[in-house]
């Protein structure tokens, strides 16, 4: 029994981390988010020579064949540095869908294109966490026709992995005919999404392994603790800032710091936030170990941590008062981050009522 | 209690509403409501000439001069809303700058400022808070000496509203450097394209940007331009202050947000189902619904005692905190509803509303921050309206200074 | 236009407040709570003096003809010294539903005995606000059968207005054949309910104007109203044991009340609760003044002042510390009032249900 | 990240679960579980021999003397819950007073006490908290002074549980009145039926008790009967506090309660719809069970860090704020659920579990107050787990001491 981070896990978010407390500053996000793309080639460069994206990648086909909890921790270090570049769709969600259900000559294929960077996989889905505007994508006669909204990774993907309306997986280039992508505008300009629409859009089907949903169920759930891992760096960050802003800035001859008032929200942020740790690894741990808990483990990581991570986001902006609502520090990169994900695979509601259905019916 | 308005209120009523209806040819468009606008200025004019604005403002300053009646206020504020009417000008000038000049100032100085402010000719912005001093006001620094019988002001102001907008600036300074923190400050006012003044926007998380930096170098002040004494500036400031704390929001402001989301509720859809149906949701509207109510008759409590001229004690220092939070609370139920589409944001596809409810999820949350902190509001409410000590001061680096 | 009590109202909440802070004291609270009766004789019968029992009677039946508000407000000064007394069914919602729905000749009988205190009236309806283990009592040849949970003021009551499944309202006598009534031991000692049996029990019915259940509707209003204000007053006297105690305990050698933490509490409390009486006021106003807003009011009334009591039940204990959760200074009769009050005629979730219901269908 | 045990800790725990089936014949029954019952006593000899509590006491004390090994601990306490299996005696003796004499009592002491202790054949109860020195704990009164060889004890502990079923107990007075704040307290313990002690139950809200108030008049204790050295008992005293601190509660107890309660939604209806089938209740349940969750793990995480001798730092301060508010809000829940049902109280008809929701509701209250409150352990994360200033000392009536 050892519940806690092997030392190679903490030199993997230790080097991850490090690097990117290096590049991804707050003039750098601020640079990419008011730029076209939501993505900083540099750092998805850098990241990619780190080796981030052939994490899950099995070691037969030249990854790493580390855990999902592995590649939480990365995007936990991505998310506390509100790091601009895709990596949760891409180098998550897409290698979980592969693995469970693509053929051997799809895996052959692109994960060496992944773990390079060169190919780089955004994921169509959303309408499996809840479908607005009555959009769905239906499978007819091998190729794909309808839409998905709020895509991720879109800006940069050169292939999407599809989901259909029966949680049937596709393949689909990004410069495939009569597949329209229209890039979206978030508050939050450091990861991209679009809504893709299909006429008849040839698509490649992931194995039929796949039949049931299975497949995309468990990028679903991986998908959610990648987001949850994503909010939990972010918002550990709006922590460390609050606090640190705290002990400087001074009012009536004290630093606000040593106001309790002051003191009390920055605790209830830590206190909110520490066991949020363990219930990611937790989820994060099940996906490999336990699968019969997996599910309903990134569930209660994503409901919950967002709602913590909401928290977070609101106190440590009073914290800093005025400052904070300004550009000025760009600690609204992390607030909108964490409002992103929020919503991102589904909303905390939305969540819990799943988490219901699975539990109770 | 009796919610009914008499029928002098109910003709008045009607009165505002004709105005409304008949004028609307003379209102301003879109693209004309800059204070500048000729057009804006005209419209502006016939709203004081029916007493629409500037109410009270004594005529000889450029203004109605009707007595003072809140509840007539009020119906003037309904009815432009509901019959979207464009309402008066409104800027730092002329909600505290002519309450000051009326309370403090010379008449000399009413005389020439007033009225050209109600118009639209000076539009005011205010300089108080600096990079050190927000809840700490009083101990700004930045500081004016005097120089060939000028006032010559150095330092950094921040959160100035609409500095770029504004052609004239009310301003505190330290004039008298060795008296104690509250007793040497003065009351400015100047034009802000002085030599010397530097003005630059501040963006806001929203994207938006209305608050300014506004820095000064050797910016000269005629001696003159002074409200009251030299030294005298934090109790003319705190003239000003009660008058921005007099200012009620509209109580009805939530209900009415409230409706907009019930709509939307209406034809918003997630798996088919409307949001309307959901349990989940009716659950947290309805929450929502009971407290807007509260704080909507709570509004109305208020403006009974403002009628019988009494004072409402805890009942006023409240409405911020609870105001501020409450609106918050409804943005972020409106995104939450929304889900993805709630994160949409400015022009681009899908988007509801242009990204109203994620735009006003961090304006309120600025608002809960921006003038007096909801840490402050409940320092304030302890101790102003329970009677509970001060904070104590402690800690200071330097010799006491008696405040 | 003038939303605030009259002089009237301020002289009648004085003197009901006056006497009550005089008798209703915590060593009278305490006896009566351990005591056999969850009422104190003594104070009811010096209430009954001052008339406040007749509020609701017309003045033509001998009554003062006054608004539901006033009752609202009598109501809230008994919550505010916690009287154990029976006030809200018998004075309240029996009265509006005779009012409603009675005959002459009930109205004639019952309202000069309820002003005198001869009669008390106990109300069994709580399976109108969501039925508990299928109860239900049905109408039957003129006679009742099955059961009522949590019937109020149930102990010292001569009659009964009982609700049948479908709305009718019927009175009963509390000796009456065929009648069971069991005593039920709440939190609250203070105020009696029980549970009431019926096999093939004489039953007088209200007049027959009542069929589609509007009678029982506005009693159930009624309650909903007069309960938020006992738990208004019950929750503003525990803010003000909360500061008073705050101004005298000393730890550390501060008074408790100058720590920013007690403070914020204090504060926390007060912005949440005042806006209630506000919401209080329109809601009793309603009852007379604008009835088609008023059911919805009392809804609003009854939810969101039992979330804001409980709060401050919560929070005015955590000021008191340890002492507060002792029996020492009979805070407690506080909490568990406000306790009683947010599950009576309907909990916050369910009586939002039905406001939902009620707006949107 | 293994959540798995190794060979030899499962067969440990396969080893403590056969005895627990085994000896279930030994097991005192309801009735006999005072610490005094003959039958008590004897299980509790077994328990030791086995190594089933005291386990890491020296034998020539009259404990196990095993090594220290959390996971073997948390073993056997886990597989005496799941087979509803009578565990060691508990009380502030065991808890606190033997790992106090262990590391700070004389030789003699040790041989003297704490096999007694660990047998049932002393009950200790604790006397720290005053009732003017609760938060404040190092500004108590009570005294002894010395008198013909004895310290004389006057004054008043509360606060002080199981006092009524205690024969010894452990308590801090001041014996130093000049000295400094801190300097001048001793840690005495005697037997609670010295003449001159008075122990009175403090019943709580809940209507049950288990607190006390002790009072001392000239209550006399020999000199030899004290834990360090005088004046010196506020170290002996933090040296327990650190003990009663380790404690770790189980972390599956907010679980368990929530599979009590989803039992219950099962079973329960309203208006003819199970429970389980409301969305909003749902919807909370979901909330309380992702926290749960969360603290769970949290808990394995601390025991880990415990295993590997690791300071987890924050991660311990935050345990009581969290757990406790969790249990309150479960509580809280779980009357909600009940709804009128979920008010009844005591031996009544139609109560459901003897009113247990709204005793923990109540009893869970008390326990966020108690071993320091909410605030205080807010300023214990901010200080400890954040590195910010601790609350600075002001208005002293006073003159200063050093402390």
């Amino acid at each position: 029994m050892e519940f806690c981070l092997s030392e190679e896990q903490k030199l993997l978010q230790d080097s991850v981390g490090g690097y990117l407390a290096s590049v991804s500053t707050v003039e750098k996000i601020r640079e990419t988010a008011t730029g076209d793309e939501a993505m900083s080639k540099e750092i998805f460069d850098g990241l990619t020579e780190l080796g981030v994206n052939s994490v899950l990648i099995p070691e037969e086909h030249g990854g790493m064949g580390m855990s999902l909890l592995d590649a939480a921790l990365i995007q936990e270090m991505i998310g506390r540095h509100a790091a601009p570049v895709p990596y949760l769709a891409n180098a998550g969600m897409a290698v979980v869908g592969l693995n469970e259900a693509g053929t051997a000559e799809q895996k052959e294929v692109l994960f060496p294109k992944i773990a390079t960077g060169e190919a780089r996989i955004g994921i169509a889905m959303s309408e499996r966490t809840g479908a607005r505007e009555d959009a769905k994508v239906t499978l007819e006669g091998g190729t794909l026709n309808g839409r998905s909204l709020f895509a991720l990774d879109t800006g940069s993907a050169t292939d999407f992995i599809v989901c259909d309306n029966e949680g049937g997986l596709h393949l689909v280039k990004a410069d495939a005919a009569g597949l329209e992508i229209t890039a979206m505008g978030t508050i939050d300009n450091t990861r991209s999404v679009g809504e893709l629409k299909f006429s008849g859009t040839p698509a490649q089907p992931l194995s039929s392994e796949n039949e049931k949903g299975l497949a995309a169920s468990k990028m679903l759930a991986a998908g959610r603790v990648l987001a949850a891992a994503d909010t939990l760096g972010a918002a550990q960050m709006m922590i460390e800032k609050a606090v640190a802003y705290s002990l400087e800035r001074k009012q009536f001859n004290r630093i606000i710091g040593s106001y309790q008032a002051v003191k009390h929200m920055c605790a209830e942020m830590a206190a909110g936030l520490d066991p949020c740790h363990s219930l990611l690894w937790y989820a994060a741990y099940a996906a490999d170990a336990i699968p019969e808990e997996a599910e309903l483990a990134s569930m209660h990581a994503k409901s919950h941590i967002s709602e913590i991570g909401t928290m977070c986001a609101r106190k440590s902006t009073e914290v800093h008062g005025g400052i904070g609502f300004t550009e000025v520090l760009g600690l609204h990169f992390w607030f909108k981050r964490i409002g992103f994900n929020r919503q991102l695979l589904g909303g905390p509601t939305s969540i819990r009522a799943e988490a219901a259905k699975l539990q109770f019916g | 209690m009796d919610l009914k308005l008499s029928k002098e209120y109910e003709d008045f009523r009607q009165e505002v509403r004709d105005f409304c209806e008949k004028s609307k040819d003379q209102m301003p468009g879109p693209r004309e409501i800059g204070a500048s606008d000729p057009k804006r200025q005209a419209w502006q004019k016939l709203l004081i000439e029916h007493g629409y604005t500037a109410r009270t403002i004594p005529k000889e300053y450029g203004g109605y001069g009707a007595e003072p009646d809140v509840l007539k206020s009020r119906i003037i504020s309904e009815a432009f809303t509901e019959t979207k009417t464009l309402g008066g000008l409104s800027n730092q000038g002329i909600s505290m700058f002519v309450p000051t000049l009326l309370e403090l100032g010379t008449e000399e100085q009413k005389k020439r400022w007033i009225k050209p402010t109600l118009e639209g000719t000076h539009v005011w912005c205010q300089g108080y808070s600096e990079p050190n001093s927000g809840s700490d006001l009083a101990s700004l620094q930045t500081k004016a000496h005097v120089e060939d019988g000028m006032f010559v002001i150095n330092g950094q102001k921040i959160w100035t509203s609409g500095a770029h907008e504004s052609d004239m600036m009310f301003c505190l300074v330290r004039t008298e450097p060795d008296a104690p923190k509250h007793k040497g400050i003065s009351y400015l006012f100047f034009e802000t394209d002085n030599p010397g003044i530097d003005r630059r926007l501040l963006p806001n998380m929203t994207g938006a940007a209305s608050f300014n930096e506004v820095f000064f170098t050797d910016a000269k002040v005629p001696m003159d331009q002074i409200v009251g004494e030299r030294g005298d500036g934090w109790n003319v400031c705190n003239a000003t202050l009660k008058h921005e704390r007099g200012m009620l929001g509209d109580p009805n402001a939530a209900g009415t947000r409230l409706k907009t989301i019930i709509d939307m509720m209406h034809e918003e859809t997630l798996d088919g189902q409307r949001l309307i149906d959901n349990p989940v949701y009716r659950d947290r509207l309805v929450q929502l619904q009971a407290e807007a109510t509260a704080m909507q008759y709570h509004g109305l409590r208020l403006l009974t005692a403002s009628i019988k001229k009494e004072n409402p004690g805890l009942s006023r220092l409240i409405v911020k905190l609870q105001g501020c939070e409450l609106n918050h609370q409804i943005a972020s139920f409106a995104v939450d509803l929304l889900g993805e589409l709630g994160v949409l944001y400015g022009q681009t596809p899908l988007v509801r509303n242009n990204g109203t409810w994620q735009f006003s999820y961090m304006y309120d949350l600025g608002l809960i921050i921006g003038g007096g902190t909801a840490q402050i509001q409940k320092n304030i409410i302890s101790e102003h309206g329970l009677g509970m000590p001060r904070e104590p001061k402690v800690g200071q680096p330097k010799p006491a200074i008696p405040a």
